[in-house]
């Protein structure tokens, strides 16, 4: 792997950047691997990774149907941040945090992760209330987190109208300093390329068509387009998909994939200096390093994988984005995008191992997922390595719908009163 | 901005008007106390979710007020057929 | 010739000069003119810089494809527009515009230093440095990046404009009013449907404006169109994006180009739905890719043919066409008859049509076949051109002051790939056309690949001598994406078209790829040594062109933005003083300051009213379904924890609702009237849900039972009065009701009058003291509380606002669902299980109760919590431990849900949900806060008269 | 004494000119919502004719679906409670007010927000719809007079709403 930096940048400009070497490899799949992980996002292919790099299972595959990061990984807003209320979930996002922390030195890749501080806007009293439980529990957690007074909020983000007359005044605000975005592409890129320096094979266009278990039921391999690959283990990272995956292997899952939308604006001059979230107006925004305002929207209401979303659901957004950010109605919307999010009853993550001997699943981040890539890919990876699931990622496990240890976020955020 | 066909009104009405239900077809048991805990979950939680073919419940929530079946292409995203609620599964 | 403006020629009115200024500077154009046109009519070539590189830049195109003229627009406070095409802008009095991406000035730009050091900024390069050492990310390389980054600098005031926005219907929409969509709308004159006919021009025609010779046709259809009742014409208006079912969206602008812009909207968003769709979009003329083609002074045959027929500018004195479709000589030989001096024409095909040779002959036009452009002079305007024989052979130079392109067209297909519509790749246009519809829509005319341009071949870079690696040939012009970058990319190992586009950013410019997309395709292909169709073609997502966000939002501004909703009570509440606050859509008053209280002082003073006399508070938000028929206990038996069955007409209870999952979701009193009616409160948040919640079950899960639901929130009016002279207030005003506590004790209702008003009067309380809920007709709502108002005086009667009403009910432990629960609270965990029927086989939610972690110990449960410190105050939401003195992450074991000052007890008072909670009474726990830790004692949830003796007073 | 009382409306009194429409608030009416399994035994009970289609309005009453009817009668109008029977009579009079707008240009002003396309719609029609965001029940009484009913406290919202649109 030729090294990225500056003075390689420069030796191979003088020759004109023609001895660049291919990123990663187009690989042929192999009759056999120890691992295989289904899903060429950035969590699959950071699982891949991990596996070589931590837990010492070179042998495996990524295998993807279309192109790498074509799915979430490239399709969402990149907003990193692990201020989230129960220990279950801090500790995971936290963990997430961590590693991209020194993620762009440890790929030598530069993913761009940006430590813009995630600012999440309370409207109402029922907001303040459930953010300063937030920042309560996150402190005793070693997560950051702190409130600001609408003046502070201010001075964070000045485009921010704190008009007390506003149909939805600003009452203060939880801001994570730690918070923030990276480069979506680079991530999925920079994994890529570390992982096949580790000797990870990287098949694209290449869908998975099924998957074979023995008569033990275990896993004995996929079969894809190209051909049955046997593995003793099998790890899917299919995102809106996943369903169809799992039902490849005879098992049901908790889940519905729903269309998201997502808009960029024309690119300006660096005017927005954070990332800003409000759920109650159902709006968050942040600006890119190429001066695009990134703009996330809601899901549409129906189960779909259509990747096509509705204008009215971008008419609600940008309203609410003007009415938070008035000085952005001249702003125009250059591009916008649909994604394919997967959810699950209490809207947290489902990661770890299956009924099916063998077969491991990370799915249903809905529209969380980016944040927690380096984390929910050491997780997976762990325990496809270890065939049981590292304590971060133990309570994120099927039983909790059978049991009823949900660990729902959005409940806990409760309902206006 | 879908067009959905009510099967009550009889009418092609935008999807504003219209509340999603999830999915069709998935009765109450009559006495859930009879059920193990895995029987319930499948009742609460577990969802087809395919590529395709998908029976979802809708209700004409600003218009008839009623709920009623469908069969959407989730790829498409276009209505195979709706039909009023009560009636077999299509 | 004045300038470069030929006279007779163009549509532009000569006799309405029309002054504006671009970078500082006073120029003149004519109505009709673009900021283009009266630009380069005044010989201007430099607009503008390019996004990395920042080289100089001037018009590429002639509409909405242009990459390269971007201008910001300038008219008064607030009204500044960044990033807007000098091609699209409609010139009026006044008209100040600014280049952008420059500093100090559009001629000399210090960024451009990065143009020099090129080499060392290839696509991707950010991803291969930055990195070391890693500190410097955050503190240097980053903000440098960001500095350099985008194009036109940010809004800073207010947009004061109004934006409107309106659905439409038709049977027949056209998108795009050239030769085809005029065709198109006049098959349709004279029919019964419903035509809308949409440009994004100022006045129909698209290519027909820049062909004199069909103008009595247009002129003619024109007429004809207007005419016809049945068509609606939309200029200035742009589709932007094809929905589902035939839903498009438009936005048509309404005063960006006058000079007096009124007080009307600015723009107007249009939704339409459409029968049919007919897209006829024409299509764009490529560049050609070869070094220098982004000098000032290059730019599109087409574009300067429409800038001389159309707008009667000449784009030069002495021009030369680089072709290798037949469309540009056309296109020159039109200008030549108009007047043009065209010193040679390039084609890089060895042979082409005899006609063509003999009309350039006839023109006396040298002619250049077999052979390429290799290079371009001049930096802020083309000098003059080399070219050589494609063998690198034969190399001349040629002096020229403009360079036209004609390298074939791309079938404008944006709105049918919206649609998803499938697309088939034709070799011989060397583009992808419209295959199978997905929806009701066809395209015509030169967006389905049908035109009359000739043919051409498909070059992706023109043949050069030079090694392909050390020159600079754009084919993305906005972002400085090269030939030589996509080769990059490929030889990175980026196969997929998405990826070479999001490595190079090839296609992500403002201009959308309109001109960039099929040569980055071409060349990546030609790399890849794989078929186009292998590579694929990036779908293109709305919108067509940028679109402004104020428009999009349409009306939904300010008080429009969304509906705040106010009670019958809400303007009493408003003349009084009231601070509110927002509850899901309605502000309810919060508490009512005297003088200069503040709200600790104000909350505690209603709050002692209110225990030692009598308070009024306004409750109507609380939600309230009638719910009536035979079957109607039965089904709120099976909705509710409660049993319903035994409930006498003229008796309340207390209703508690699960979700199926056997968490706590709303709760409320119900009364029931008669036998087959009861009326049933929700909370204020849970109105609509808990309704459509009972709806669902009993359309789809219970069908067979008669009995209907009818929300009557806004039907009522409710007025709380509470306090121990409650029923001294309002004795005097009821004559039909028994209010002594035998005749009608706590948790009842009765029907009678108030003032003369049919009244639903329930004793209920949610403050622990006697108390009335005095349900009115709405439209008497205000008259009857200032009614009882007055009838309180004497008794020192308080208003009081949410905040009094929720201290009160902590007082007394009653919940507040939503607060004291989170949606994870089961009855158990929050001690009412009392409210749970136990004879009842079934409810909504049982089965789950029974689940093993609902049952399992250890779980959260609802305490009270006083603090050792009674004037220390908890913070909601603050978080409990046991030992105080542990390392973080902290073993947490739950949390204040709520905590107020009670001025009753002369102490504070909390409520909280603690793992194992109701085994720890009077255990001592820790609130770790910043600085200090609390200690407080597990105590029961009701602080105030446990024996709630002061309710049946 | 009642009628000595202030009865409030949450719309503003007088008349709002558009582009060809007029809007205006609608008198106080009775407003009762009527449901039924068998709609012949609603229509003996109050003694009232219904219309049969989903959509149809004659005599003051809306079928709005298979089992819900909407009256909208003169206030002094009362229909009886229906004890006993197998229906649901809930008199909603002040639940909403009614909001008219007439004139050549009504259609077009209540498109502005409406999804609906009232070129389709025929006078002595009546649906529930939307407003944008906000429900409402939209009554065609004549080809040029359209009456909406909005819940009251949308109804100021709505009232500026339909004020603004056509600022165009």
């Amino acid at each position: 792997m030729t090294r990225f930096n500056a003075f390689n940048l420069f030796a191979k400009a003088l020759g004109g950047h023609k001895s660049w070497p291919e990123q990663w490899p187009d690989a042929r799949p192999k009759p056999f691997y120890d691992a295989i992980i289904v899903g060429g996002g950035g969590h699959g292919l950071g699982a891949a990774y991990y596996l070589a790099k931590k837990y010492g299972i070179r042998n495996v595959a990524v295998i993807e149907k279309g192109w790498l990061g074509g799915g979430n990984t490239g399709r969402n807003t990149t907003i990193i941040r692990s201020n989230y209320l129960y220990d279950e979930s801090a500790h995971l996002y936290d963990h997430a945090v961590k590693l991209w922390d020194g993620l762009s030195q440890e790929l030598n890749y530069n993913t761009m992760y940006s430590k813009r501080g995630v600012m999440m806007l309370a409207h109402n009293v029922h907001d303040v209330q459930s953010f300063k439980r937030h920042i309560h529990a996150n402190r005793l957690n070693g997560v950051d987190n702190e409130w600001l007074t609408p003046e502070e909020a201010k001075a964070y983000c000045p485009p921010l109208s704190i008009d007390p007359g506003a149909r939805y005044p600003v009452l203060g605000a939880a801001l994570q300093r730690r918070g923030g975005t990276a480069r979506h592409d680079t991530v999925a890129w920079g994994y890529a390329r570390a992982a096949a320096a580790l000797g990870v094979d990287i098949i694209q266009n290449c869908a998975v068509t099924g998957i074979r278990r023995g008569p033990s039921g275990a896993i004995e391999g996929v079969e894809t387009e190209r051909g049955f690959i046997a593995a003793p283990k099998v790890g899917v990272s299919a995102a809106g998909n996943s369903s169809v995956i799992m039902q490849m292997a005879g098992l049901q899952f908790p889940l519905e994939s729903y269309p998201l939308q997502a808009l960029v604006s024309e690119p300006i001059k660096p005017v927005f200096p954070c990332v800003v979230m409000s759920n109650t107006v159902h709006a968050y925004m942040s600006q890119s390093d190429k001066g695009e305002l990134v703009i996330g929207a809601g899901t549409d209401q129906y189960v779909s994988y259509s990747q096509r979303g509705a204008l009215h659901i971008i008419e609600h957004t940008v309203a609410a984005i003007c009415e938070i950010f008035p000085i952005f109605r001249r702003m125009r919307m250059l591009r916008s995008w649909g994604g394919v999010v997967d959810v699950t009853p209490d809207r947290s993550p489902i990661l770890g191992k299956t009924p099916v001997p063998g077969l491991y699943v990370n799915c249903g981040w809905g529209t969380g997922g980016f944040k927690a890539t380096p984390g929910a890919a050491d997780l997976l990876a762990y325990t496809i390595a270890r065939d049981e699931p590292h304590p971060i990622n133990a309570p994120f496990n099927l039983d909790r719908f059978r049991n009823g240890r949900l660990i729902d976020e959005a409940a806990a955020a409760a309902v206006a009163h | 901005m879908l067009l959905i066909h009510c099967p009550y009104c009889d009418e092609k009405r935008p999807e504003i008007e219209f509340a999603y239900g999830g999915e069709a077809h998935i009765a109450r048991p009559h006495d859930p106390s009879t059920l193990n805990d895995e029987e319930w979950e499948g009742h609460l939680f577990i969802r087809s979710n395919p590529r395709g073919r998908h029976h979802e419940r809708w209700r004409h929530i600003h218009g008839c007020g009623r709920f009623f079946n469908a069969v959407r292409d989730t790829v498409t995203d276009k209505f195979e057929t709706t039909y009023k609620a009560g009636e077999p599964r299509r | 010739m004045s300038g470069y403006r030929m006279e007779g020629a163009g549509r532009p009115d000569r006799s309405q000069p029309v002054r504006f200024s671009f970078d500082g500077e006073s120029y003149q154009g004519y109505a009709g003119d673009t900021l283009a046109s009266a630009l380069l009519a005044q010989g201007v070539t430099l607009f503008g810089r390019s996004f990395k590189y920042h080289r100089p830049r001037g018009v590429l195109g002639a509409g909405v494809e242009e990459p390269n003229a971007l201008v910001s627009v300038i008219r008064g406070p607030g009204r500044f527009t960044p990033n807007v095409r000098a091609t699209s802008v409609e010139i009026y009095e006044g008209l100040e515009a600014v280049s952008q991406n420059r500093w100090p000035s559009l001629k000399t730009d210090v960024g451009s230093i990065t143009d020099r050091l090129g080499m060392f900024f290839p696509a991707g390069f950010y991803n291969k440095t930055f990195m070391w050492p890693r500190s410097f990310w955050e503190k240097v390389y980053e903000p440098a990046i960001r500095r350099v980054a985008g194009l036109g600098d940010a809004p800073t005031e207010i947009d004061p404009d109004r934006y409107a926005a309106t659905y439409a219907h038709c049977d027949l929409l056209i998108v795009g009013a050239g030769p085809a969509g005029i065709d198109a709308a006049l098959e349709a004159t004279g029919t019964r449907k419903r035509v809308i006919l949409i440009d994004e021009q100022n006045e129909l025609g698209g290519g027909a404006l820049s062909d004199p010779a069909l103008n009595p046709w247009l002129e003619a259809s024109v007429r004809d169109l207007r005419a016809a009742p049945n068509v609606q014409i939309l200029t200035r208006c742009t589709a932007f994006g094809f929905y589902h079912d035939n839903f498009v969206g438009a936005v048509e602008r309404l005063t960006e180009h006058r000079a007096d812009i009124g007080d009307g909207p600015r723009e107007k968003l249009w939704r339409i739905r459409a029968g049919e769709v007919v897209l006829a979009q024409g299509a764009i003329e490529r560049p050609l890719v070869f070094e220098g083609n982004d000098t000032p002074g290059v730019m599109l045959a087409s574009a300067a043919r429409a800038w001389l027929l159309r707008y009667g500018v000449a784009v030069g004195r002495k021009v030369v066409l680089m072709a290798s479709h037949d469309s540009g000589w056309r296109d020159v030989f039109a200008m030549a008859k108009a007047g043009m001096s065209v010193a040679a024409i390039v084609d890089v095909r060895g042979t082409v049509d005899q006609a063509l040779l003999d009309s350039a002959a006839q023109l006396g036009i040298t002619v250049h076949l077999g052979s390429s452009v290799i290079g371009v002079s001049g930096r802020h305007a083309v000098s003059g051109i080399e070219v050589a024989a494609n063998d690198g052979g034969n190399r001349r130079k040629i002096a020229c002051d403009a360079l036209l392109m004609a390298g074939g067209w791309t079938p404008t297909i944006h709105l049918w790939s919206h649609s998803k519509g499938t697309i088939a790749w034709r070799d011989d246009l060397g583009a992808y056309v419209p295959d199978k519809p997905n929806e009701n829509v066809r395209c015509v005319g030169a967006c389905a690949g049908k035109w009359d341009f000739g043919s051409g071949v498909v070059v992706p870079a023109l043949p050069t001598p030079r090694d392909p690696t050390r020159i600079k040939a754009f084919v993305d012009f906005q972002n400085d994406v090269t030939a030589k970058d996509i080769g990059l990319a490929v030889r990175e190992g980026f196969r997929s078209i998405e990826h070479v586009k999001r490595y190079t950013t090839n296609g992500m410019a403002t201009d959308q790829g309109k001109t960039s997309n099929l040569n980055g395709l071409q060349l990546a292909s030609t790399a890849l040594g794989r078929a186009v169709t292998e590579v694929g073609l990036t779908t293109f997502r709305p919108p067509y062109t940028p679109q402004t966000f104020g428009a999009l939002a349409g009306r939904a501004k300010d008080a429009l933005f969304q509906p705040t909703r106010k009670t019958a009570i809400d303007g009493w509440a408003e003349e009084n003083g009231a601070v509110y606050e927002p509850v899901a859509q309605w502000r309810r008053a919060r508490y009512f300051p005297r003088g200069s209280e503040d709200m600790h002082a104000a909350v505690n003073r209603e709050c002692l009213a209110v225990r030692e006399g009598v308070g009024i508070f306004d409750a109507s938000t609380l939600g309230k379904i009638e719910v009536v028929g035979p079957d109607a206990a039965e089904f709120l038996n099976r909705m509710y924890t409660n049993p319903w069955k035994q409930l006498q007409p003229g008796r309340c209870r207390y209703g508690l609702l699960l979700k199926e999952d056997g968490f706590i979701t709303d709760d409320g009193v119900a009364g029931r009237i008669t036998d087959d009616r009861f009326h049933v409160t929700t909370t204020t948040g849970g109105a609509a849900r808990v309704l459509n919640m009972m709806e669902d079950y009993l359309q789809t899960e219970w069908p067979d039972l008669d009995v209907w639901l009818t929300s009557t929130t806004e039907q009522w009016s409710v007025i709380a009065l509470q306090g121990p002279r409650a029923r001294d207030v309002i004795a005097p005003l009821v004559d039909d009701i028994d209010l002594s506590a035998e005749a009608f004790p706590h948790m009842a209702v009765r029907l009678g009058h108030i003032c003369g008003v049919p009244t639903r009067l329930f004793r209920v309380s949610f403050t622990g003291e006697l108390g009335f809920e005095i349900n009115v007709p709405a439209q008497y709502g205000r008259a009857i509380w200032e009614r009882v108002f007055e009838a309180g005086r004497p008794h020192g009667i308080t208003p009081y606002g949410t905040e009094t009403m929720h201290v009160l009910r902590a007082e007394k432990g009653y919940i507040i669902v939503g607060q004291d629960t989170d949606g994870t609270v089961t009855p158990m965990d929050a001690g009412i299980d009392w409210a749970i029927g136990k004879k009842k086989p079934d409810f909504v939610g049982k089965r789950s109760l029974s689940r093993p972690d609902i049952v399992a110990p250890g779980r959260k449960h609802l305490v009270g919590l006083l603090t050792e410190d009674p004037d220390v105050v908890l913070d909601e939401g603050a978080q409990i431990v046991a030992d105080p003195s542990q390392a973080v992450p902290m073993t947490m074991l739950g949390h204040v849900t709520s905590s107020y000052w009670s001025a009753s007890l002369g102490r504070s008072i909390a409520m909280a949900l603690v793992a194992g909670g109701h085994e720890r009474m009077g255990e001592t726990l820790h609130i770790p806060m910043p600085g200090t830790t609390h200690r407080a004692v597990v105590t029961g949830t009701i602080f105030f008269d446990p024996e709630g003796s002061r309710l049946n007073g | 004494m009642a009628d000595s009382l202030h009865r409030a409306s949450p719309l503003p009194g007088g008349t709002v000119t558009l582009e060809g429409a007029t809007l205006s608030a609608a008198p106080e009416m009775g407003r009762y919502s009527l449901r039924a399994r068998d709609p012949a035994a609603l229509a003996a009970l109050i003694g009232r004719e219904l219309p049969d289609a989903i959509g149809a309005c004659s005599g003051g009453i809306a079928r709005l679906g298979p089992d819900e009817f909407y009256a909208l009668l003169p206030a002094q109008d009362a229909l009886p409670s229906g004890e006993g029977g197998p229906v649901s009579i809930v008199d909603v009079s002040a639940r909403a007010v009614g909001i008219v707008v007439e004139g050549a240009g009504a259609a077009r002003a209540i498109m502005a927000g409406c999804p609906l396309d009232l070129d389709r719609m025929q006078p002595g029609r009546a649906t529930r719809t939307v407003f944008e965001g906000v429900e409402i029940l939209l009554v065609r009484e004549t080809e040029t007079r359209f009456q909406i009913d909005v819940w009251r406290s949308f109804a100021s919202w709505l009232w500026r709403s339909l004020a603004g649109v056509n600022a165009a």
